[in-house]
């Protein structure tokens, strides 16, 4: 029972995925890419913490930890480009 | 607080922080945790000074239960609400950029209450300019500074005022 | 859970596709902030692939190095030849679609 | 206890992919940057939230670490989420036609006048 | 034209090169003679979790030591290509730093809350880099991340590049020194014995590991964060193209 | 059944591949450094790939994989450690070929390779 609603929520988030990935392709902007990679950074998060459950690795929780540093400043980067203040 | 009463603050905040990422009491953790967290301390202590701002007194914890028990129950509604706009084929929306004033002085509780307002999908701070706070709003009720205040701000503002001043 | 490896199998079918992808955007994108964006997505995917493969050593290395510092190195130095890139390709001024630039905090 | 943990996970776990699919779809939708990082940015944070949640349900051992990282996202997303909007609205990104007002364009017109 | 089809003759080549070789690839499915010898030894020999960074710091230890160095060598390269440009374009005028957009008050403020807790992650995964898949490269990188926030935070900051060197040298020494006190004491150059060994998954563990990887992340981090603060603090070229 | 090592194989090398085409085509210099990034990771991918082996799990030794299952149950270690020192040192490889580009747009104030004719033969 609770194997399929992990496959279920697998395939959501693979679907989610797919679906930042249009706008991300699609843009049209440079900003719209952006918050489309956040999204892709976040949905990252998840996929990374799914993985741990699946495999039983506690340890692979520190590499998520490290994503959510990085989909922060990442944004901020950029958004310190867009604006011209790097 | 006192200079001594609120690096100790920031510091037993950093230790705190240090055990969660850890999730173990031994001792050599907590050993090389107390150094590393003593050492950032001291060097951020000017900059840190924002964190000691939260006034200490037993109102401001428990405005601090409020605030986060409102939080959890606005997040959830308005992100089925935001959902129930996404499904929609129609796609309502009304969006606008709004004026809003906050009574808040404090930059941490000015920080907390922007990041309470982005975090309610619906409402999104667009820009902080002295007590005036931009946001864009995807369905706009009302264009007036008073009720949009009054709408978006004050639920926040009520607790985190308590809390920060 | 040995049941569950139809799903990783799925979960990296997905990822190498979007790896492709985005490397592809990487070499086509008209504007240069968006080839370098999108070079940040393939290390990021990247990532998660080396996760799969059992490798978090790498996988943290990669996120922390490949998708972060690189992709921030590349945009510090993007924002210190702003308008040069006339040449070899169009990146116009206006990164964010619509409306020219007009000197915001030039 | 432990037999009603699980099950509880596996919903939250569904929840929250839920809400990540549709930030996923809100970003495909909505028609402006703004009205994007309305959508996109903040479904998924409640989205990760929830599947978090749900995975320290599923590994109580984990929930320390499981914490941090949603406080971190809960902490980090909002902002980054502002920076980006204030610098596309100061680059002068396109709004959508069916924006009623924007105060903000009114009053830096107003201060330069 | 051309030229790009010769470019995509040469891409096909390359490609047929590797699908050849992707075909004859049969995977392993037993761990051979080296890894058997890392996966067999490390647990009773080192001490650390992470057969890893047991393979990084202690059996490979010298490629790291010169790993350390050539990426030393290359901030120090960027540094100085940099400092070139700067005398150049400092020369006329140097008021292009003052234009930059203004920080919004919002993140001046989260960067002030969130950079020590970036910089205490780092020491996180520096100081566990032999139980937990993080150590010495990836701490370092996340500590000059956390520098970056506060370069973010206010352009106008300069960072003190003589505590950054001071640093970088005095961590550079201690693991040589280490290193050295290897072949005194114990087996070999960094043998990592000179602490002992302690409990496999305990933090004081696997000898003198945690203490060369800290060394080693304090390094990167000072390396990486010079590098960051050199591009930031190397004058828009776009400027003195329009005086 | 192709393997996840084979099709990760398989999705390094096609990056290659563009990473390759990529830094051959390009004019502009930062593009083509963009291209290389994208090589080198090819690179790793397929070093890891290399070192993966079915049904087995990473060289961490904790609760989860017990000192006496290693010899079974751990992937190979040595190819992800030399990963890991190659995607450090790529990137100071890359910030390198940055600062260098940055001075040559200092001079010439172009990225164009093509207009760069002092060693064109």
């Amino acid at each position: 029972m609770v194997d399929l609603l992990i496959y279920l929520a697998a395939a959501l988030t693979g679907l989610a995925l797919l679906l930042a990935l249009y706008r991300f392709v699609k843009g049209p902007s440079t900003a719209d890419r952006v918050i489309a990679f956040d999204v892709l950074t976040i949905i990252g998060i998840t996929a990374i913490a799914l993985l741990a459950l699946l495999e039983g690795r506690g340890i692979y929780l520190d590499v998520a930890l490290v994503y959510a540093l990085l989909s922060f400043l990442g944004v901020i980067v950029i958004a310190r480009y867009l604006e011209r203040g790097l | 607080m006192t200079k001594a009463v609120s690096l100790f603050a920031v510091f037993a905040l950093l230790l705190l922080f240090w055990v969660l990422l850890n999730g173990s009491l031994a001792t050599d953790v907590l050993l090389v945790g107390a150094i590393a967290a003593l050492i950032i301390a001291v060097l951020f202590r000017r900059q840190l000074a924002v964190v000691t701002e939260f006034r200490g007194t037993p109102q401001a914890f428990l405005a601090t239960a409020r605030y986060l028990v409102y939080l959890l129950k606005e997040l959830v509604k308005s992100n089925l609400r935001l959902a129930g706009i996404v499904l929609s084929p129609a796609l309502p929306l009304n969006p606008g950029i709004v004026k809003t004033r906050t009574r808040l002085n404090s930059r941490m509780g000015r920080l907390l209450l922007a990041n309470s307002i982005t975090l309610t999908p619906g409402t999104l701070s667009v820009e902080l300019d002295g007590e005036w706070l931009y946001i864009h709003w995807v369905t706009v009720e009302s264009s007036d500074i008073d009720a949009a205040t009054a709408s978006i701000v004050a639920g926040f503002e009520q607790h985190l005022e308590v809390m920060y001043g | 859970m040995n049941s569950m490896s139809p799903l990783i199998l799925g979960l990296s079918v997905l990822l190498c596709v979007t790896l492709i992808g985005a490397a592809l955007v990487a070499i086509r994108a008209t504007r240069l902030p968006i080839a370098i964006l999108a070079a940040g997505l393939v290390s990021l995917i990247a990532s998660i692939l080396f996760l799969v493969l059992a490798a978090p050593d790498v996988a943290m290395t990669e996120a922390a190095i490949g998708s972060g510092l690189t992709t921030f190195l590349f945009f510090f130095v993007l924002a210190r030849v702003r308008g040069a890139e006339k040449d070899g390709d169009e990146l116009a001024g206006d990164e964010l679609a619509g409306v020219k630039h007009d000197g915001v905090g030039k | 206890m432990e037999s009603l943990l699980a099950p509880l996970g596996g919903v939250l776990l569904v929840a929250g992919a839920t809400f990540l699919l549709l930030g996923g779809l809100g970003l495909v939708r909505m028609p402006d940057i703004f009205n994007r990082i309305q959508a996109g940015a903040k479904a998924t944070t409640l989205g990760t939230l929830l599947s978090l949640a749900g995975i320290a349900c599923l590994q109580p051992a984990w929930a320390a670490k499981l914490l941090l990282i949603g406080l971190f996202i809960l902490f980090t997303n909002p902002l980054s989420s502002h920076v980006l909007a204030r610098a596309a609205h100061r680059g002068g990104a396109e709004k959508s036609p069916l924006t009623a007002v924007d105060r903000l364009a009114e009053d830096q017109r107003g201060d330069q006048a | 034209m051309i030229k790009r089809a010769i470019a995509l003759l040469l891409t096909l080549a390359v490609g047929a090169l590797f699908a050849s070789l992707l075909v004859g690839y049969v995977p392993d499915s037993e761990l051979n003679h080296t890894a058997r010898y890392y996966a067999e030894r490390t647990a009773e020999d080192i001490g650390a979790a992470n057969i890893v960074t047991a393979i990084i710091v202690t059996y490979r230890g010298l490629d790291t030591l010169g790993e350390v160095t050539v990426l030393f060598i290359s901030a120090a390269i960027v540094g100085l290509v940099l400092a070139q440009g700067r005398v150049l374009n400092n020369a006329p005028n140097n008021a292009p730093r003052q234009t930059r957009a203004p920080v919004s008050e919002l993140l001046s403020t989260g960067s002030r809350v969130l950079t020590p807790l970036i910089l205490l992650l780092g020491v996180y995964v520096f100081v566990n880099g032999h139980l937990t898949p993080g150590g010495g490269f990836q701490g370092g990188a996340i500590v000059a991340s956390g520098m970056l926030l506060l370069l973010l935070a206010d352009p106008l900051k300069q960072f003190s590049h003589r505590l950054i060197a001071v640093l970088e040298s005095l961590s550079g020494l201690l693991f040589v020194g280490i290193g050295v006190l290897g072949v005194l004491l114990a087996g070999g150059f960094l043998d990592n014995r000179l602490l002992p060994i302690g409990t496999l998954g305990e933090l004081f563990s696997a000898g003198v590991i945690p203490v060369i990887y800290s060394l080693i992340g304090l390094k990167v981090g000072a390396e990486f964060s010079s590098m960051l603060a050199s591009l930031s603090e190397t004058n828009h070229t776009e400027n003195s193209e329009e005086t | 059944m192709i393997s996840l090592a084979q099709m990760a194989m398989a999705a390094g090398f096609v990056l290659i591949l563009i990473g390759f085409y990529g830094a051959l085509t390009q004019r502009n210099l930062l593009r083509m450094i963009v291209a290389f990034s994208l090589a080198n990771t090819g690179v790793h991918i397929v070093l890891v790939a290399v070192g993966h082996m079915r049904g087995r799990t990473a060289p961490i030794l904790d609760a989860a994989v017990p000192v006496a299952d290693a010899l079974t149950r751990v992937i190979d270690p040595v190819p992800q450690a030399l990963v890991l020192t190659a995607i450090v040192i790529g990137l100071g490889v890359t910030a390198l070929m940055l600062a260098y580009a940055l001075k040559l747009h200092a001079r010439k104030h172009t990225l164009d390779i093509a207009k760069m004719t002092e060693l064109k033969w």
